[in-house]
């Protein structure tokens, strides 16, 4: 088997060193009951040629994105990657590499996680970030958790335009919480969490651009929220927004939580993505996940290490601020690559060519007959009514081999109200024959 | 070698892509655009290759040198899992494209979902968790949802062997729980009457890892299973350790309820400096109806993605479907070593963990060294008494002979712990080079010979860092003016 | 533009520094009529995602052999190669290292290089070989000139069973030259060379297996030879074959050229492949190409540099023995690596699997009316008499997404007495899906 | 750091491919079957991947350092034109597919050759030589078929610059010419009186880098094309240097006949640690008849590939069509660079040996200094006089510094020459230092500090190796016995 570096002749010798007779030998301890005898019921193994076979015929059986026109996004967009970057993630040196526990021997783990943590905390306008989380939505849970560490109060605040499937793992962290207030869905930008605000509340999460793309003014909500003592925690789940948008932290926020999915990686059908989270200096022991220090080696030279790590599972125990401990290292390496890669001049440049395109396409759908657009303000994403369900408009563009977006109802079963709305997303990958197809179809579809 | 920062290397203009320049007629940004600098630095392609090449040089990897790191399975990571990841009908695809056009991104999700089940005897399987740890927190809110619909939401305590991995106690104290500790009996092992003595009825269950993490396996596990479930609870096993057993054991046979399986760990992705990993949690028949969504069903030749559900589902633990990507290169490993394979691999794990044993017990001191060992063995530091060198630095030592450390001073049951897992992935002469590194070295260290391991590494990109400086005076990110003073050194 | 690292200022102050106005200043010595003033009638710099998506055009414009049934050979060889050897190519430091020349900071593919020459020498039965041609049909002409060099004769027999092109770029080389003795083409593995040895034959030129796919007899051929003092020269085209075949060398062989395409190398529409050059010790000073040898450090320690270069050009100028300077280092990487992932066992494997498929297909074909096989032996390649036109039934399977082997009239053009004949080949990648296909195809065509 | 070598890990048994063990019926060999061991070593995929990963870091690489090297335009390799040599519409095609199924590999050839003659002005391209010295073969086989058949075979010699590759005489000797040599003139250029007074009946042509390896552009080369074309010869231009000029002067308009252009030097299709290159050769009107065989012809809407020819053509020079791989990546860059930005890619590469020139003549002695350099600066040996330092000896000190060194002693009409060529790739903060450098070691070999130099690199995998040992007792491949010796030792 050609990753098992044994010959028989080796196994022999080595159970010969060991002193026992056969590799079963070493299972004693195994309750008889419990060792399996028998061959389990599963396919002997198989040689390169065949598996890659295999997955090929799997992953045909699959519509790419790059296959046709394509508007999907809702907390996962499509753009384009520089060849260079998932060149560099494959190097052994960082695809291979372990946690840098150790970091005489991790120096370039290390010092890449300290510039992504600069990356991320120059991008939201934060004073500290951390060293990523597994994705957007579990960062923005974990920010509820600190928030209500850091104010010892117990009520949050969600707003409706916050990414649905982030509210659900909210719930889930928080568990059956009274105290965890879910705004309605507000398709239109409409509804204010501001007025729920009271002295028991811990914060307020904002999505910016939200869920339906409305563009939400924070510097408001900031404001509010700060002169009752409770935190703003911002939600980003297009972080190529940032290059066009005032960043959070200039704008009040005291957390910022972000998918950087949009920067170095792939869709992948949904994982593996990269969280981000960033906060205020004063707040840094009571983050979750790993960070990055600099100090100095005993020859007195500039080097990296974990630090900070009495906040963590590893060390703290049951006394942690979060159990996490595998995060999104090379997702995290693949985002500072690919944002080193535009610096500040390019990824203006691409907010600048998304947002064009979104007008594009908005400019597009305004003029069809019986659609509605939403929006008011939007980045590259936008929400539309149409004269009937949009699952159904979706399905039927689908068949022809176009992606048109997501039907809100996918998200929001069982609310009537949401059935004939539709979210688009454009990008840079956007062409105007993309956009010519699909308001053809949708013409075609709506007739 | 240094390699500058970014900041020091890239600025405000330069960079590495080139897009167009776009007119835009009128925005929509409603007065929210950006008015501050982005203060972000480019570098322009051949400048990053630079960057991110010299830096990555600075690292060690499994590619270039054994890592003997107990509980951390760093085996060898396929590229033909790569490959497979990358190919368009898996990297490009939306998690949120019509069901339709998915179906062979969900048969990948069914075909790994049937391996884990079959591999470990259990009722189902929640692919969703995005590592290890995240894999804990949904098997212990399985648990909690199981309790609470039972209306035994009173359990409050959570029964945590000492020498188990921080996340577990962490997850337990994330959920509400508080821990109670449980010694381990001079084996190494659990005493199932030591567990019966801390069961009640306000114990929700227990958290164990098996193979423990003194790299035995746990003799009276069913018996330990059997009383737990007795008293109410659900067995949480620890499923870090399941490079050792399998094909070989299935955890269902033992009795647990709910284990998470690192497939960055035993399944060959790759740890990538720190992840991401994938950690699907199996469950056992009365766990499965608490598993979160999303979920497959079959519908008629195809697969359906339950993503709501009324009544007793958990909801879901993140956005969209768990870690694709890995899923992937996780089936993808599968198929190439078969069940036969993956069987001998953990046999030849095993066999790798005795065979290092062996060849140092007679110098090393395996405080629980009368049995076999599973595929990983533990020292303690008793054969350094008197030397003046201490577990770090002897394991600082081995970086200087072109290993990476093992893992140290855990477990936390014996002092000054030296804990070995070579994996499966190791052959014998690379076992063999490595052992007489270690009878080497530990010759030196009886010699007197302490300056080389005290000042260890000698040869790396970096000596020892001084941690309490970055804890005291933390510096989390560039700061421009440090830039400055460094430059005008 | 990404790939340029100034910016403007940069460009600025090194003027200033230099002491010119602007860069056209450096440019004095061009005669003013021949400096380009205006911009080219060319494109202007490009977005990668648009360059990728004009290539991606390109490529979808062609039919990949991974698309259907595939039988093509004649030179080049479609085999699956691990994933492995890509990624391990694709290395920085293997990728964009330069030519060897400073041992120091060169070890890595001078020590690769040495472990090639003793693949190739213990593969082909040799006891040297250099360190890669830029292919085997310019390494067979390269064998000519040397045999003519070590013989000092210049008479040369080119096998009737020697593939086309690599007869043509023999001619090539040597210019015109009635001395060069091209036997006709042997589509029945017929003909007799060694009739037409004399005592002013430097060598004669034995492909096995042939062009049409037979197996031919060195050992006679080499005895012949060498009675009248000539040099037998063998050339193979498909590697593999030497996991089941007899080493030429063990059967009297003095030069061995051969492709290696088939290990580690893709298709590549042709290029770049590896050409392999092995022959006697005593012959080496009269070798083309670079050769590594062994020596030791000033530290006493094992090292390796390009040596014996007292032969190339770079030293030897118009005295070398070849013009040779660049060869085909990453191929030969390539090669090397996928051939250590086999080892002997693999390869025989290998070989054993690629003869299985050649039998299948030989035995299918055999049950086709009108078809007549033309091999009593072969590795994994053959030659079939249609009763048609070979040319117009691959065009037609084509048409059908069967690839169906080579029209032997493609590269024997006016020969009619070829027209209908058709070269196969199948490989570990031909499955008995493929070969129903082809069979059912060919069928057809032929109704 | 050692490795090993392949056979003393490996051995016959190891494999990293899993195939099945087919039965062979009746095998077709015609006892033709092996009887001999293959005698290879083999090694599974953990062991191989350690293998390569370790070897590939004993090597310097473009990606890792600058390489200073004149005449060999080590310039950045963009990854995207690796990824589009891998699409499977490249990679994975047969060059004997019918035409009609590689319409998209013939449009990639149209589009290279299109780009080729613009940027040069000529004729026509034949595409398929493997390398630059491959293409020089090419160019001067068609020279000499051009003469042949104006009757005019009996012109003989060819001149050459005392300042030429060694490829150039290597080239003309091996089509039977011999070589006159052409001097000098004492600013490193060729005088067009001195090539007047060669010219002869028996002179078939003239063989001119231009710009010339000393860095310097020809200002007679017109002067010189028309005086070798008044007396029947061709001009070939070694077009090694190509990348000084691209898009800004046309080699069409100065009169060249035939020139290689080398795709891994100019268009970035990576070295590969030598190779594989690829060397075009563009043809003025007069030779276009004599370009080689395959070559492309539109058809209707599409490309035919002319693989036959009665009459003028050539013949072919290798099987197949050349190196389509390396086209791919070389129109890759092409497209990304756009004509705009080739010719900014010159300007730059010039701008930067000049910078190195200014930044470091005042200690280095440029012996054509009095001018500007094109994209490589020479300077001779005369600063180390009296130190005791070679040329050798500075250029091995550089590998300590993180560079690789310079070209040294060509060309080879100066007194120990140090050639230099930065490559527009380099950044202004990379030249900086890499002046800093050469300054600063300067200032220590005329301190006195020899054993710097004499003994360096002190820093690398291996100190200097001993070359004569390896040309006297030649060792070209592994034997048993060495490696059991070693294994005793």
């Amino acid at each position: 088997m050609r990753y098992l570096p044994h010959s028989e002749a080796d196994r022999a010798h080595m159970l010969a060193t060991i002193g026992v007779a056969d590799a079963e030998a070493l299972f004693a301890a195994v309750p008889p009951s419990a060792l399996q005898l028998h061959a389990l019921d599963l396919p002997r193994h198989s040689p390169e040629l065949s598996v890659e076979a295999h997955m090929r015929r799997l992953a045909q059986a699959n519509h790419a994105a790059g296959d046709g026109p394509f508007f999907l996004g809702a907390g996962a967009y499509r753009h384009h990657v520089p060849a260079s970057v998932d060149h560099l993630i494959q190097r052994s040196e960082w695809l291979t590499a372990y946690t840098p526990y150790q970091p005489e021997i991790s120096q370039g783990t290390l010092q890449m996680l300290f510039e992504f943590q600069t990356q991320v905390a120059h991008l939201t306008g934060m004073e500290v970030a951390n060293a990523s989380m597994y994705d957007g939505s579990t960062a923005t849970a974990e920010a509820v958790l600190m928030a209500k560490r850091i104010t010892r109060r117990n009520r949050v605040l969600l707003s409706g335009g916050l990414h649905p499937q982030y509210r659900d793992v909210v719930r889930s962290y928080l568990g059956e919480d009274e105290d965890l207030i879910c705004l309605s869905p507000s398709p239109e930008g409409q509804g204010d969490i501001l007025d729920r605000l009271d002295d028991r509340t811990a914060a307020i999460v904002i999505q910016t651009p939200d869920f339906f793309g409305h563009l939400r003014d924070l510097r408001r909500a900031a404001d509010a929220a700060h002169a009752i003592g409770a935190l703003l925690i911002v939600v980003v789940t297009e972080i190529v927004s940032l290059g066009l948008l005032e960043a959070p932290g200039a704008l009040g926020a005291d957390i910022v939580v972000a998918e950087g999915q949009s920067l170095g990686n792939a869709l992948n059908f949904g994982g593996p993505y990269v969280g981000l989270l960033a906060t205020r200096k004063s707040f840094v022991r009571q983050m979750p996940g790993r960070l990055c220090g600099e100090t100095v080696d005993a020859s007195g030279r500039r080097g990296f290490v974990l630090t900070l790590s009495t906040r963590e599972q590893h060390i703290r125990r049951e006394k942690a601020t979060s159990n996490i401990c595998t995060n999104s290292g090379l997702c995290a390496l693949a985002f500072s690559i690919h944002l080193s890669l535009l610096g500040e001049a390019g990824l203006v440049r691409l907010a600048r060519l998304n947002h064009e395109r979104a007008n594009t396409l908005a400019d597009g759908l305004a003029r069809l007959e019986g659609v509605r657009l939403l929006n008011g303000t939007f980045f590259n994403e936008m929400t539309i009514a149409l004269p009937v369900p949009a699952a159904e408009v979706v399905e039927a563009l689908a068949m022809r081999g176009i992606i048109a977006g997501l039907p809100v109802s996918r998200l929001l079963p069982g609310d009537p109200s949401v059935d004939n709305l539709l979210v688009l997303a454009a990008t840079e990958l956007t062409t105007d024959q993309d956009i010519s197809a699909l308001i053809e179809g949708l013409r075609e579809a709506l007739a | 070698p240094d390699e500058p920062l970014l900041f020091e290397i890239g600025d405000r203009e330069h960079s590495g892509v080139d897009l167009p320049e776009v007119e835009i007629g009128e925005d929509r940004l409603g007065g929210f655009g950006r008015r501050t600098s982005l203060d972000l630095a480019g570098l322009t392609e051949p400048e990053a290759m630079r960057h991110y090449v010299r830096l990555s040089r600075l690292n060690m990897s499994i590619d270039a040198g054994m890592y003997p790191l107990g509980s951390c399975t760093m085996k060898h990571n396929p590229r033909l899992n790569e490959r497979m990841a990358r190919l368009p009908g898996f990297a490009d695809v939306h998690p949120l494209q019509p069901v339709s056009t998915v179906q062979g991104a969900l048969a990948v999700m069914q075909q790994l979902s049937d391996w884990l089940m079959t591999l470990t005897n259990t009722a189902a399987v929640a692919l969703s968790p995005k590592a290890g740890a995240h894999g804990e927190l949904l098997g212990m809110m399985a648990i909690k949802a199981a309790q609470e619909a039972r209306g035994e939401g009173h359990r409050r305590v959570v029964l945590v062997p000492e020498s188990a991995h921080g996340t577990n106690p962490a997850t337990a104290a994330f959920l509400g729980y508080s821990v109670r500790s449980i010694d381990a009996r001079a084996d190494g092992t659990v005493d199932v009457e030591a567990v019966k003595a801390a069961l009640g009825p306000d114990v929700a269950g227990i958290m164990l890892t098996n193979p423990n993490t003194c790299g035995l396996f746990e003799p009276q596990v069913i018996e330990i299973a059997d009383a737990v479930h007795a008293a109410g609870g659900f067995f949480y096993c620890d499923g870090a350790n399941f490079n050792a057993i399998m094909g070989v054991v299935r955890p269902g046979d033992l009795g647990i309820d709910a284990m998470h399986i690192n497939l960055h760990k035993t399944f060959s992705t790759p740890h990538g400096g720190g992840g991401p990993g994938a950690g699907p949690v199996v469950l056992s028949e009365a766990l499965a109806p608490f598993a979160p969504l999303p979920f497959l069903r079959r519908n008629g030749d195809g697969l359906e993605l339950v993503e709501h559900v009324e009544g007793e589902a958990l909801g879901r633990i993140t956005a969209f479907h768990g870690q694709m990507g890995m899923y992937v290169r996780a089936l993808t490993y599968m198929l190439s070593h078969g069940g036969d394979g993956l069987a001998q691999a953990a046999k030849d794990a095993v066999l790798n963990a005795n065979y290092i044993k062996a060849r140092l017990e007679g110098t090393f001191s395996a405080p629980f060294g009368g049995q076999p060992c599973m595929h990983e063995v533990l020292f303690d530091d008793s054969f350094l008494e008197g030397t003046g060198v201490t577990t770090l630095d002897f394991a600082k030592a081995l970086i200087d002979e072109g290993f990476h450390p093992m893992t140290m001073y855990f477990p936390l049951v014996v002092h000054g712990a030296m804990l070995i897992e070579p994996t499966e992935s190791e052959s014998l002469q690379t076992l063999d080079r490595f052992c007489d590194v270690m009878l080497e070295l530990a010759s030196a260290a009886r010699a007197g010979d302490a300056e080389r391991f005290t000042a260890a590494p000698h040869a790396a990109p970096r000596r020892r860092l001084d941690e309490t400086r970055a804890a005291r005076q933390p510096v989390l990110k560039w700061e421009e003016a440090e830039g400055r003073a460094e430059a005008a050194e």
